[in-house]
């Protein structure tokens, strides 16, 4: 199964109630894949082509705003059109899932696959004080599971979440397990617009505040539930870290490929581990601040001019160089590529 | 026991439903599997290729620089991936259209005439079977069986009414597969 | 009425064997070659060259544009 | 101030013909002096309570002056992002057919930045209603021109009026929208006058029942005033409404069902 | 291949009567065998040579299959983001009166993500000329629904068939233009027959005309195929445009100038 | 002359082609400044208001592909339906100046003013690897002068150029000189498609690269341009910062109103000093790196939850500790709180 | 036919002044005042309160929905 | 010399008009200013407030919390801004519709009813202009020429002749304005 389609096919098992979106490669398989199971006759998942990725995140913030389980997807460019609709699902605070199967940028760039979206998806692409929280598949057997985790966690915090993977994940096929499927929840959050009864107050979907103090104490709310979430929901993968001297941080493909590194760079002696950012937001500042103190060198390892490395410079704090190697514009670095690098910074 | 293969040919000639038949078998045969194609409008004419890794262990990354096995189906991807073989790998190409043969000393390099013996057969369609059934024949890693059942799972319903043709298609492939070196 | 005489001139690598000139071709001068070009096609030429009377029909409808026509009056 | 005797014998509940809606909420609406945009609340309101709908509506409000209708109406409500109201009420109904959606949009909303979003719900036929106040104006951020603002008329952006040239013609939004086999109900109203009034809150009326018989999107138009943007006394403009706006923007219905009994005389009159 | 003597003969330079225009470059159109987007391409090559407007024209080409557009013509071309053509080619002309500006648009790129941007270019009168490839489907990304695919038709996102309830009419964007005082010569062509591809252009060079006289939009819808898409043969596709694209789609001239000396038999006509 | 008057009649001085924009506040006024001017009959200026910011934005990348001056204003929700276009316009390297004159945010937020949007400005906004310039304006009359800056700056690196405002400084007023009108430039940039003459190449505005291979060296191309903004236009600020042992980076409103805690600090014989980045992109890093060994602490302040605090901590790796001030939604830090804060961290 | 009469009750503190319902009253039951709120508007009341005949027209136009009307057959 | 001023009303008082006036007509004397109103919204009907900073020297934030003169026009901004004016400063505010009047012993205030005036004088909009009378009575910061001249840079040419009449009433307010504490 391809990436694209574990990705469609757990949402549907995952009891996803709607979905909307617009083609762009190479990620269209998900809305294809949606149309072909008819999800609405095994489910009753509502699954939309929209006019524009505008109107497909707005959606999304119509369906989020009753409660229910909403997603979209799209790539790069269309998940810029999406910024503005992401900033004000943020800012009334709605659960939803956005995956951003992202190819090389900026502009109409290229369709293959690229990380050069991770800025965008984890410091500010919109507009205001907000996060997404950002989950970054390395196999079609996350695809599918973070589906259901975003969800969750998307829930829990009444917040937007981001499934930020790339082109080769997306396209790749592998084996994959997939979970039973779950019925489409019944439960209503409080907060949800279904209509008004009697029982309680009317509940209004909005992200403004034009009172500037009314305004200042919503973003304080949400920066105390940040606060929480970075205190619960970090998570990554440690591989070889215990007696590594040299550090690769990398997420996605790029952990895919550097975990060849590894293999390569133990054959030659070469004491290499990997940290793998699950999370990117939350993102593990402290546990790479506390392997640093170990390391020789760190080098962060992404298919981009180099974004996350800013975030691992932000970990280490000084405690030792860090470095960024990647190849970009839809070229996928080579395990190879990665060692070679790697050798000439020790 | 890993086993790194490109397949490499031009839009339409069944590249990536090559690899994909690959991927389900092994799956059949309970092995982890990786399957990247080269994507995009290249799909529609140009130049397609895809990589497939069947390995009974994790596969770290899809995407490689050096194969054990390429499986070459035109002159511009005999150019392109020839130095990919991993030294002591294996090349086999369908010689149809190719002027430029390959070189290497270093690698096992075969040769199989399937387009030919597709037209020949009158059914087009299994060429890319022929090919699979030639390279079946050099590692046979996996059963006819698992790819009869990795058939069933990448065909729609409807097409299964092929598989014999397909099934006789790999068994010639086995046949007509030379060894030039 | 001066009787016409055409010919074509089909850019065969880059056809791409559509066969839209010869549907539209009015005295069936065209017809697709067994053979394949370097891309895979069966490319169009001018299977009965004589017949041909210039109209610039096949060339007006070629997506690709690899069609050249000559006329004469004779 | 004299209260004649006697008056007080008659303000008794049973002698009670208007009061506004419950679902009017105690919050003074925002709206400048005379606006329409109150008035439409008011019968919008209406038409939910007579329905008993209250129970069964989500509305959704726009960027505009209206941006806070979900303080005066008492209301489940969703904010929609400038211009995308179409889309969120489209998710709204879709994943609960059973209720009844409505969006309200301003003409910048609906006209400019929410082309695409109001052409491609109606071409959908999105069972929704769509209440459309056409002011001519962006009223909210302080009277700059709209889609729909009249040739030669003045605003903060087109001061030396609407040269249409270069700026364009008034948008028919409207007509356009009625061209879409989408909707079924399409129709151009007013709220200055108290038979406009009466015959706005019935054209909702009708759209509440197409929407429940799920025949498409219902379309109405509210052709309305903006004092302050068109700097005049509130009479000023509902004259000068009806003076050139409707000139233009002439009331009456588009669409009508072809299966309702929609009074057929009611068609572009006025 | 057979080649008839005294053939040499005619073949000289005096004798030509068609070749491709020299503005088209060496470079293979990247499209499907019989794609009608090749054919466009040629004739708006030739108009533009023969009106000897290759140092002044700016083409726009969309993202779509013709998104290398820029790769076959000899002209100056930008490429726009998705939809957003006509907001390039407002300001290209703007700043630069004097040029030819045209865009080259396909169906989900001016009637899906494009409208608003449509709608407005042609609102305002933007003296540009719109080029519509309608081929009822995204032909780049792999053959999804457009807004323009039939009911019943099926499509990578559509694969039991255009569902109108479910997914809305296929949408007419041509006659939504039409109706906009902004355009002041629309009409809707093919280039599947050599007749359709004299007609078609000849519409172009029409509008050429006009936007020198500074009249308005020109907005030239081209039905036409995507034999990839549609999963048939070009000589297929093109029957099946003919039977089932025209019946919905039907070819004619919607709106022309008053004051031009176009052909009125032409209207609606074929 | 209101903040927002004076960019509009900077760019009518500054021999600005066109203007594109979309009402929004707390920047309209500068579309009907412009409106109210009538520059075209000026010098020729055109001024159009769009049906929306994406439509703006992308006539801003079809004139600015004619090779010439060409602008847009929103402010923050405004910006975020730009990003795409903005992406475009860095990956096909054409030069513009978009004005972001931001509110608080997200969503709807408030219109009151912020400074919430500085990592989309600064980090990713739209999609794939890109930066703006980015110019932080502290006075009107900075206001004014970016306008040309911008314009020369972006015409330099063919690179799109931001000013990034803020509502305090849209809407005040203060005195400010205009340089006089200068000409409208007749130049043509030898990239810009203004129709094919036999003399030259056709030229081509695009962002696409379908060959990963071609997308990369384009991207490389790309970041020796960065790297040579980086070496060159770094600007900035520094008040009382010789003798000083705190130092408060700001930019914008928040440095004119640190400028204030400044006087009112060394009243109490606090020996605190300001460095004020002029330039957000490219980051005054160096000078950071620099002064931060002389410091005892380090203050970020800004109205926001903390944002170009990062930049300010990869500047100063691990050397004095950074912290994060400010309020935020459309408050605006006062100079006492500021000082407050700063003696808390002493 | 029987007479009727009416009475109407507007919620001063909410009124804008804005004179819709002065306008449309047909028999000129209502005025502003000249005294303002506490909004600093001039509102609306019945100037002349025997005269109203209870037809709800200016309600029905009161954007604000400040006024209330009562009607009784005598 | 830096003078830090709030002027604080409704919308529709002339709030920000008074402010801009005393704005231009420091630019006219040569100061640094800075004006930087409360906008939004609230402009209409609602509340409205402008600071305005005159200063010799370079004026660094426009945003205050404490100010030397308040200049205050109804009862909400009289219950917001009285505690905002520094010890020693001054406070002036119109009577009209006040029922809690100013209590603070520290400051100096100054009551002016300009609103009773403007009725009086039948022009209500000069109402601003006697206010800023009074103000400048108590602060000869600015000259009236200078008033006069920032009038007209702020009036458009089509309202010059209105000067006249504000001159009249900027010289009413200096009469009106009386001294409370
Ligand atoms: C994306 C975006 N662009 C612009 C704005 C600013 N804005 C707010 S309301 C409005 C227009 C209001 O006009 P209209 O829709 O006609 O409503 P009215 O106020 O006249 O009822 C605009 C442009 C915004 N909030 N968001
Ligand atoms: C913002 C954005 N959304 C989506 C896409 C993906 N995309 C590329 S072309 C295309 C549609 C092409 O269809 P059409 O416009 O009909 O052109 P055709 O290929 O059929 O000629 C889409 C959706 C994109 N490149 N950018
Ligand atoms: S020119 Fe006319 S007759 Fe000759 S081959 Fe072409 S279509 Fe046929
Ligand atoms: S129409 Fe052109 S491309 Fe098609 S077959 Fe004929 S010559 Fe070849
Ligand atoms: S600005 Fe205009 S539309 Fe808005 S509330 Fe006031 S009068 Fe109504
Ligand atoms: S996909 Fe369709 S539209 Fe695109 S080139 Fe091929 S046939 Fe033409
Ligand atoms: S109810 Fe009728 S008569 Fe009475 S005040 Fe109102 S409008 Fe006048
Ligand atoms: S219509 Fe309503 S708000 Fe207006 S004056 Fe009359 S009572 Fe007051
Ligand atoms: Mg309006
Ligand atoms: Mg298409």
């Amino acid at each position: 199964m391809k990436g694209n389609e574990a990705i469609a096919e757990a949402a549907i098992r995952a009891g996803a109630d709607a979905y909307f979106g617009y083609p762009i490669t190479p990620q269209s398989e998900i809305l294809e894949y949606l149309m072909a199971a008819n999800p609405h006759e095994r489910t009753g998942m509502v699954v939309l082509q929209a006019e524009s990725e505008v109107a497909a995140i707005n959606m999304v913030y119509g369906g989020a705003g009753c409660g229910k389980k909403v997603m979209t997807s799209s790539s790069s460019p269309g998940i810029s059109l999406k910024q503005e609709g992401i900033s004000y699902i943020a800012g009334a605070q709605l659960p939803c899932l956005i995956v951003n199967v992202v190819r090389g940028g900026p502009g109409l760039g290229t369709i293959q696959p690229a990380q050069s979206d991770y800025f965008q998806a984890v410091k500010g692409g919109g507009h205001g004080d907000y996060h997404l929280i950002v989950l970054a598949p390395a196999s079609v057997q996350e695809m599918a599971d973070f589906v259901e985790l975003a969800f969750d966690l998307a829930f829990k915090y009444r917040n937007p979440a981001m499934i930020l993977s790339d082109g080769a994940i997306g396209q790749m096929m592998e084996k994959v397990y997939l979970k039973p499927q779950k019925q489409r929840s019944t439960e209503v959050p409080a907060w949800a617009t279904t209509g008004k009864t009697k029982e309680r107050e009317r509940n209004i979907i909005t992200s403004l505040d034009l009172d500037p103090y009314a305004q200042e104490q919503h973003l304080l709310r949400l920066q105390e539930k940040y606060r929480e979430i970075e205190r619960n929901e970090v998570r990554f993968e440690e591989i070889m870290v215990d007696d590594a001297e040299f550090l690769l941080v990398a997420y996605g493909t790029s952990a895919r490929v550097c975990q060849k590194t590894l293999q390569l760079a133990r054959a030659e002696g070469i004491k290499a581990g990997l940290l793998r950012p699950i999370t990117l937001y939350p993102f593990p500042y402290e546990r790479i601040r506390s392997l640093a103190s170990h390391m020789k060198i760190i080098v962060s390892v992404e298919m981009s001019m180099g974004q996350m490395v800013e975030d691992v410079k932000l970990a280490v704090n000084g405690q030792v160089p860090v470095y960024h190697f990647g190849r970009m514009g839809g070229v996928i670095t080579e395990p190879e590529e990665v060692l070679e690098y790697l050798k000439t910074k020790i | 026991m890993t086993e790194e293969i490109i397949i490499a040919g031009f839009g339409g000639q069944g590249v990536l439903s090559m690899g994909k038949i690959i991927a389900y078998s092994g799956l059949m045969q309970d092995m982890e599997v990786s399957w990247m194609p080269s994507y995009g409008p290249e799909m529609r004419g140009g130049t397609a290729n895809v990589t497939v890794i069947i390995s009974s262990e994790r596969i770290s990354s899809p995407i490689l620089r050096r194969f054990d096995t390429a499986i070459i189906l035109n002159q511009q991807s005999l150019d392109k991936f020839e130095n990919s073989v991993k030294p002591g790998g294996i090349l086999i190409y369908d010689g149809n259209g190719i002027t430029r043969h390959p070189v290497r000393k270093d690698i096992t390099i075969y040769r199989i005439d399937a387009a030919e013996e597709a037209s020949r057969m009158k059914s087009q369609k299994t060429f890319n079977m022929i090919v699979l059934g030639g390279y079946l024949k050099i590692k046979p890693l996996i059963s006819i069986e698992n790819v009869v059942k990795g058939l069933k799972k990448s065909l729609p319903e409807r097409h299964h009414k092929l598989i014999p043709e397909n099934e006789a298609a790999l068994k010639r492939g086995m046949e007509i597969i030379r060894r030039l070196n | 009425m001066a009787k016409v005489k055409g010919s074509i001139v089909v850019d065969i690598e880059k056809c791409k064997g559509c066969e839209l000139c010869v549907v539209t071709c009015p005295t069936k001068t065209i017809a697709l070659a067994a053979e394949v070009n370097g891309k895979g096609y069966h490319y169009a030429y001018p299977a009965n060259p004589e017949l041909c009377i210039g109209c610039t029909n096949c060339a007006t409808v070629c997506p690709d544009g690899v069609i050249t026509v000559y006329r004469m009056k004779i | 101030m004299k209260t004649a005797e006697g008056l007080k014998d008659i303000i008794k509940p049973e002698n009670l013909v208007y009061r506004k809606s419950s679902l009017i909420t105690d919050k003074p609406f925002s709206y400048c002096p005379g606006c329409g945009h109150g008035t439409t609340h008011r019968i919008i309101a209406e038409v939910i309570e007579e329905e008993n709908l209250a129970e069964n509506t989500i509305g959704v409000c726009p960027v505009g002056c209206s941006v806070l209708m979900y303080d005066f109406l008492d209301l489940d409500i969703q904010q929609a992002a400038h211009g995308r109201a179409p889309a969120v009420a489209t998710a709204i109904k879709r994943l609960m057919p059973e209720k009844f959606v409505f969006t309200y949009q301003g003409d910048g909303d609906l006209a400019a930045i929410g082309t695409s979003e109001t052409i491609h719900a109606c071409n959908r036929g999105e069972n929704i209603l769509i209440v459309f106040i056409n002011n001519g104006i962006y009223g909210m951020t302080g009277g700059q021109m709209a889609p729909t603002t009249l040739e030669g008329m003045k605003s903060s952006t087109s001061p030396y009026g609407r040269d249409v040239k270069m700026m364009g013609n008034p948008l028919k939004m409207t007509e356009l929208v009625a061209m879409l086999p989408g909707t079924c109900y399409v129709t151009r109203q007013s709220v200055h006058t108290p038979a406009a009034v009466r015959k706005a809150k019935k054209a909702i009326k009708k759209a509440v029942g197409y929407q429940k018989k799920g025949m498409g999107t219902c379309f109405i138009e509210i052709v309305s005033n903006c004092p302050s943007g068109w700097k005049m006394t509130p009479v000023e403009s509902n004259k000068w409404m009806e003076e050139n706006m409707f000139a233009y923007y002439k009331p009456g219905d588009l669409k009508v069902p072809a299966e309702s009994d929609a009074d057929a005389e009611n068609k572009n009159e006025q």
